[in-house]
């Protein structure tokens, strides 16, 4: 047992600080007082790029073609190490950015949540097409995905976009919400259903790029907190979309049962969503200590207790996001422990904003301090990627084979 | 007898209030928000139903009703729109302050003037005095009670008077104090301010003081109640919107209150509201029966603020990514929420004051208002 | 509004001080010492019955006559005034004896939880046969309830005792657990099903005689607490029983529907139980107030502020349990506001108890401290008449029209 | 790199002490409750396994593992029964308490004497000094350190030795000291008495005492762990019974744990356990990593403690009446688990390490013990 962290990974994790006490902090300060997202043109995305962020996984058409045989052993082994620990090192990162700020870090340019879904469903010519841009970028790029509908929440499988088959085309007839950079992207992952009554199984994703009839009406959500990427709404009037565009090709959905079967024993993404929940807690206990301790507030135990009550559950929940990674790292099955972590860091950090609150006083609710914006963007947390109940569903099919109906 | 029922007067102010809550404050409180103020026609509107005063004796020219009556108005503005209401009760919880202390004479001088000004507002501030917390100090001259500081947020951007109240008594400043906009987090339709008392090099003189250290306890009792009716009115909009919308909205094929960790949050968010509500009550009638009922409103207060931060985040929940959207009230319920809690010295003088009775009881311990002829042990 | 309590009222509750402050702790101390139960010889027994404690409700076959109308009117008055208070007062007197002792409380003489099935439901001879005994008791005496079975619980619609007839007798065959007094009881009402399919439907009630054949194994429960009264199994193998002890006879159960109808807008009893819960979490408050105060722990904030949060929430509790019975008292529908109160008040009196530990620290786990045994008397009021989870569902009923399946 | 695994050396020591704990010990906790004692056979059994002083150092005939394996085998024992695991590990905690303060030659002069003795007892307690929690006093004499007062309730009838732990130090009692027995509430089964130290107007001599601050700190804080450690078998037990019997137990037409409500009562119990023994884990890793771990060993106590009060009472809640009778283990949990939260100076002194440790951390927070060649901030 071990609960250290390689030094390769501290420094992975540092190389934010300095970008998130000079940008991504400020900006998203910035953002929440104008009340919008930080627009596209702002240099701070060139300055990602510049950096090299942004980047894709995808390596590639050569990469899949048996380049790795020329690396040599002590190389590979090297990858393989790092591949290893790589979730709970993606983890930690996310942990840190959010640290900063977390609006700011999820408005950075980059294939976006979509990704995954097209290196592991897509086919070579829908990966390169459209990841390619993203392996050296040019610019500030950003590709989107676009699951949620305004009436359908955590209940994926009731999707009602439809997806109507025209010829070699397809027609997108729908509407989409809380797309994270989608009026921006170049692409946006879009998943729709062949039929309502086919649940999941009726589920089909296509590959809709900007400028495509039909995909329209984008509107920049107002939101309580986290301004600093726009999370968009649009609709699809009859959206046309060639063929070739449906992710994964007609032939990947006859045996998509395996995928499903995959997808049932490992989850990577709570996890990360429950780290940024730390990191936006961690944000608001920092923030509170430094306020007390300006404020000589040490000497009340009635103070120590609540924030060491604060800190505790903070710690109790990096560790369950840690748990949940290292499993994924393993390749041992995580639905519980990574829903464990979703269910418990968002609450926790909610805590930690709101004792933060408490603690400021009236100094909180002039709406200026960093504690303040915390205590709104946190409670996004608990939404995205399933509330708590959701989570508390999916431990329990596990713990008690609670039945899915 | 223990008794819930409420008499016909004050049905008929609760019904009154609603109405006007609902028709008036519910659609608006983005413009409000946006504003930062009430437009003067929804002031007159609020002022024509006659409320102003409502607590002040007959003598006074007021309808003589207790704490309760101002509880069920206040929760019903609240339940509308805490911002508005205020904005709307301009006066507010500055009254009791100078009531408790200066006694009607004091009244008479500071308060009545303002009684049909719909856009009156005296601002009640707590001096935190030698407390860590403490943002502004009192500066006393030989012939002069001055403040100098700053509270760094006020729900105003302008006032008449501002009160000063003290564990000790209570100061009315009628000038030398200034406001610098803020942005504000909640009731921001009252305006947001920061209070500037004095300047650098001379303080805000007070034009009255009156030192009173039980009358000090029962306005700030006075205080938190009120805060907490506001309060209650809050969380009981958010809890029903959220059980209305659980019961409508459909997910995995039945409606979303039908699941039943949902349903249950949703009867134990009822169970908060009722249970805050029924301290709160108990609180106001201890008052309106003239037995103490300081340790009472502080209790009520520290539930009500802990109920506050149960029910309206979970509320937001259960409307999921739309409750983070400003197109519905949820966000600004827990915005609003969190705000209120921090006002009347906040959630940890009140704290030390119930926490400091319990101790103080011998014997066996008071667990209620239930007191007519001798308290129930 | 009004939160007073009259004070005939509060004449009647504070007669319980003195029985309880002299006789009802020693005793519960005493048997939690000893670990069985108040033995029915026991001399308070016989001082309860001269006190008048332990009758019926029931006023003998004349009263049903239309004595009533010889009443003078303001007489009538009152005893109006009385009735119409009968559930809050009935309440605060049930808290304060479990304030002194709940199982002291419940082991007392009289016709048990079947006196009110008896009262609304019996035939006149029966009433008349088994109650009449306790119009004026001539020694102390039981009545006893039997509905629970060892692995029923809360799920009373699905009792397996079986109620068989055989010629004009019945034949029960089963097992009863968690049954209070019935070892010393001149009657059990036991109930049972004629056929399991049918649910609540299917259910009848019985009165067994003491000594009817088949009515055996006898066995007192050791329990975790509360061992003043006795919780006790038995099993009915073969149990003959007359025709006519059917509870209401043949013809009852044919116009139950009404009797259910009645039973799904009111619930006393769970008020009940809750205000024993409250009385169990004021004296743990109580005791835990006076180790501190004795050990001068009044100083630190955070005692306080644990005190204050626990005095609260019984506060809280309490009224939460007037609420519900000033609706019983109007006839108005309460099971929200009962099943509320009962979810509530238990888990706050546990926290009481549990406060007390810590704040006694070692001299609570000597074992021998009143708060030690509050600790394990306290967790049975979450169980009886529901657990947490059925009080939710009854509540969602109403509330969010949760369905019944 | 953060790493759950066990090594082999570890998984091992956890098969064999998970398999006597299921085999000897929880087949007969109602006998041992009842006797107050374990009987001479299960601990000789117990010593045959070899882990007496498995943490001394291999100079001193140890195995030189660390906290980590420690928490290790109290918690499968926990997890059989916490009252034998007290008596049966009879030397305890008492030999961090000397080996922190006093070093390898304290421990051979008073631990390794008894180490093979199956019957061994030492009682480690803590000196409250000056708190109003204090039940005993020091009572220094020109010559000699004394003690004087009691202990109101000890896991044991006997002892061979009492270390008495404070801030500053450990002192050594040989003698001196006498029992009364009390009834108990958890842990009888490794005894339940009234330690008296001294007589009215002698006190109980120190044999020995060993000034050392940190090491005291250090020897407090393994205490905790090694409760916790107790703690977490014993809740993890009660959670896991619970669990089991929910997925059998049939009410309303389908297993109690299908109903929504349940099993996510469930899923919480599950949360709690696997974050107490997270943090549990990492302190214990921290202080065999010689890195600071005072602050991270009282966190995880109070929530340990916390996490107890959770999950037992609801474990035995899920069984219903019959988690009521002592048939069941269930009650017994709840009992252990209280009592065991009031050991080690309870919770409130964690709370006040884990809290000073917060508030004194300059500039970010360190949230965990993630550390090797810095930590996170």
């Amino acid at each position: 047992m071990d609960f250290s962290i390689a030094p390769s990974t501290l420094k992975r994790i540092q190389r934010f600080d300095k970008l998130g006490r000079e940008h991504m902090r400020p900006l998203g300060l910035e953002a929440d007082r104008l009340g919008r997202p930080t627009p596209p043109e702002h240099p701070y995305f060139e300055k990602l790029v510049a950096m090299g962020f942004g980047r894709t996984r995808y390596r590639g058409p050569t990469a899949s073609k048996g380049k790795k045989k020329t690396v040599v052993d002590s190389q590979q082994k090297k990858a393989d190490e790092k591949k290893i620990g790589r979730s709970r090192t993606s983890l930690l990162v996310s942990e840190q950015m959010s640290y900063w700020d977390r609006g700011v870090s999820v408005s950075g340019p980059g294939p976006g949540l979509g990704e995954g879904a097209i290196i592991s469903m897509g086919t070579e010519e829908q990966k390169e097409r459209y990841l390619s841009p993203f392996i050296e970028l040019d610019k500030p790029r950003w590709g989107a995905f676009a699951m949620t509908e305004p009436a359908a929440g955590s209940d994926v499988a009731g999707i009602q976009t439809r997806a109507v088959k025209d010829g070699n085309d397809w027609i997108l007839i729908g509407n989409k919400s809380f797309s994270g950079n989608s009026s921006r992207a170049d692409f946006i992952l879009v998943w729709a259903t062949v039929d309502t009554k086919l649940g999941r199984d009726g589920h089909r994703a296509f590959i809709v790029e900007r400028g495509f009839p039909g995909l329209q009406d984008f509107h920049i959500e107002k939101k309580m907190g986290l301004k600093a990427y726009e999370s968009t709404s649009f609709r699809l009037e009859e959206c046309r979309v060639p063929g070739e565009n449906l992710l994964g090709g007609e032939s990947y959905y006859e045996t998509r049962q395996g995928f499903k079967g995959a997808m049932a024993t490992f989850n990577a993404t709570r996890p990360l969503i429950a780290a940024m929940a730390v990191g936006i807690g961690r944000s608001a206990l920092d923030e509170s200590l430094a306020f007390a301790r300006e404020n000589q507030m040490f000497d009340d135990p009635r103070v120590r207790d609540r924030l060491e009550r604060v800190a505790r559950k903070m710690r109790m929940a990096r560790l369950l996001c840690l748990k949940a990674a290292w499993l994924t790292d393993h390749q041992l099955p995580n639905i519980v422990e990574a829903s464990m972590s979703k269910a418990f860091a968002p609450t926790a950090a909610f805590e930690a904003a709101s004792l933060g609150m408490e603690l400021l006083g009236l100094a909180g609710a002039r709406g200026e301090h960093i504690v303040e914006k915390l205590f709104r963007d946190v409670k996004a947390m608990d939404i995205v990627e399933g509330t708590g109940q959701i989570q508390r569903i999916a431990m329990a099919r596990k713990l008690v084979n609670l039945p899915n109906k | 007898m223990f008794d819930l029922a409420l008499n016909d007067d004050l049905a008929m102010i609760q019904d009154v209030v609603c109405r006007f809550a609902s028709d008036v404050l519910s659609e608006h409180y983005r413009d409000f928000e946006a504003d930062k103020a009430i437009p003067e026609s929804v002031l007159t509107a609020y002022a024509e139903l006659g409320l102003a005063g409502l607590e002040l004796s007959e003598s006074l020219g007021g309808a003589a009703l207790g704490s309760l009556a101002k509880t069920i108005v206040l929760e019903e503005l609240g339940f509308g729109d805490a911002g508005a209401a205020v904005a709307l009760d301009g006066i507010g919880s500055a009254l009791y302050a100078i009531a408790e202390t200066g006694g009607d004479s004091a009244l008479e001088q500071y308060i009545l003037p303002l009684l049909d000004k719909p856009e009156a507002r005296v601002l009640l501030i707590w001096d935190d005095n030698q407390s860590y917390r403490a943002t502004f100090s009192r500066v006393d001259t030989a012939d002069q009670i001055g403040y100098q500081g700053l509270v760094p947020w006020v729900s105003a951007n302008r006032a008449d008077l501002i009160v000063v109240l003290d564990a000790d008594g209570v100061s009315v400043l009628e000038h030398g104090y200034s406001f610098n906009k803020v942005k504000g987090s909640g009731l921001r339709a009252a305006g947001a301010a920061e209070l500037v008392l004095g300047t650098d090099d001379k303080p805000a003189p007070a034009a009255a003081r009156w030192e009173n250290t039980a009358g000090a306890a029962r306005a700030l009792a006075r205080w938190q109640l009120y805060i907490s009716a506001l309060m209650i009115g809050v969380f009981r909009v958010a809890a029903e919107t959220s059980r209305e919308y659980a019961m409508e909205r459909v997910a995995f094929g039945k409606p979303i209150a039908h699941h039943q960790a949902l349903a249950f949050l949703i009867a134990d968010m009822r169970t908060a509201v009722d249970g805050a509500r029924l301290l709160m009550h108990d609180a106001a009638c201890r008052a309106d029966a003239n037995l103490p009922f300081e340790a009472a409103a502080a209790t009520a207060f520290v539930e009500v603020i802990e109920a506050s931060m149960f029910i309206t985040p979970n509320a937001l929940q259960i409307f999921g990514g739309q409750g983070f959207m400003q197109d519905l009230p949820l966000e600004k319920y827990m915005r609003e929420a969190r705000t209120l809690g921090l006002m009347a010295g906040g959630v940890d003088l009140a704290r030390e004051i119930a926490g400091r009775d319990i101790c103080a009881n011998e014997g066996l311990v008071e667990l209620s208002a239930l007191a007519e002829h001798g308290d129930l042990r």
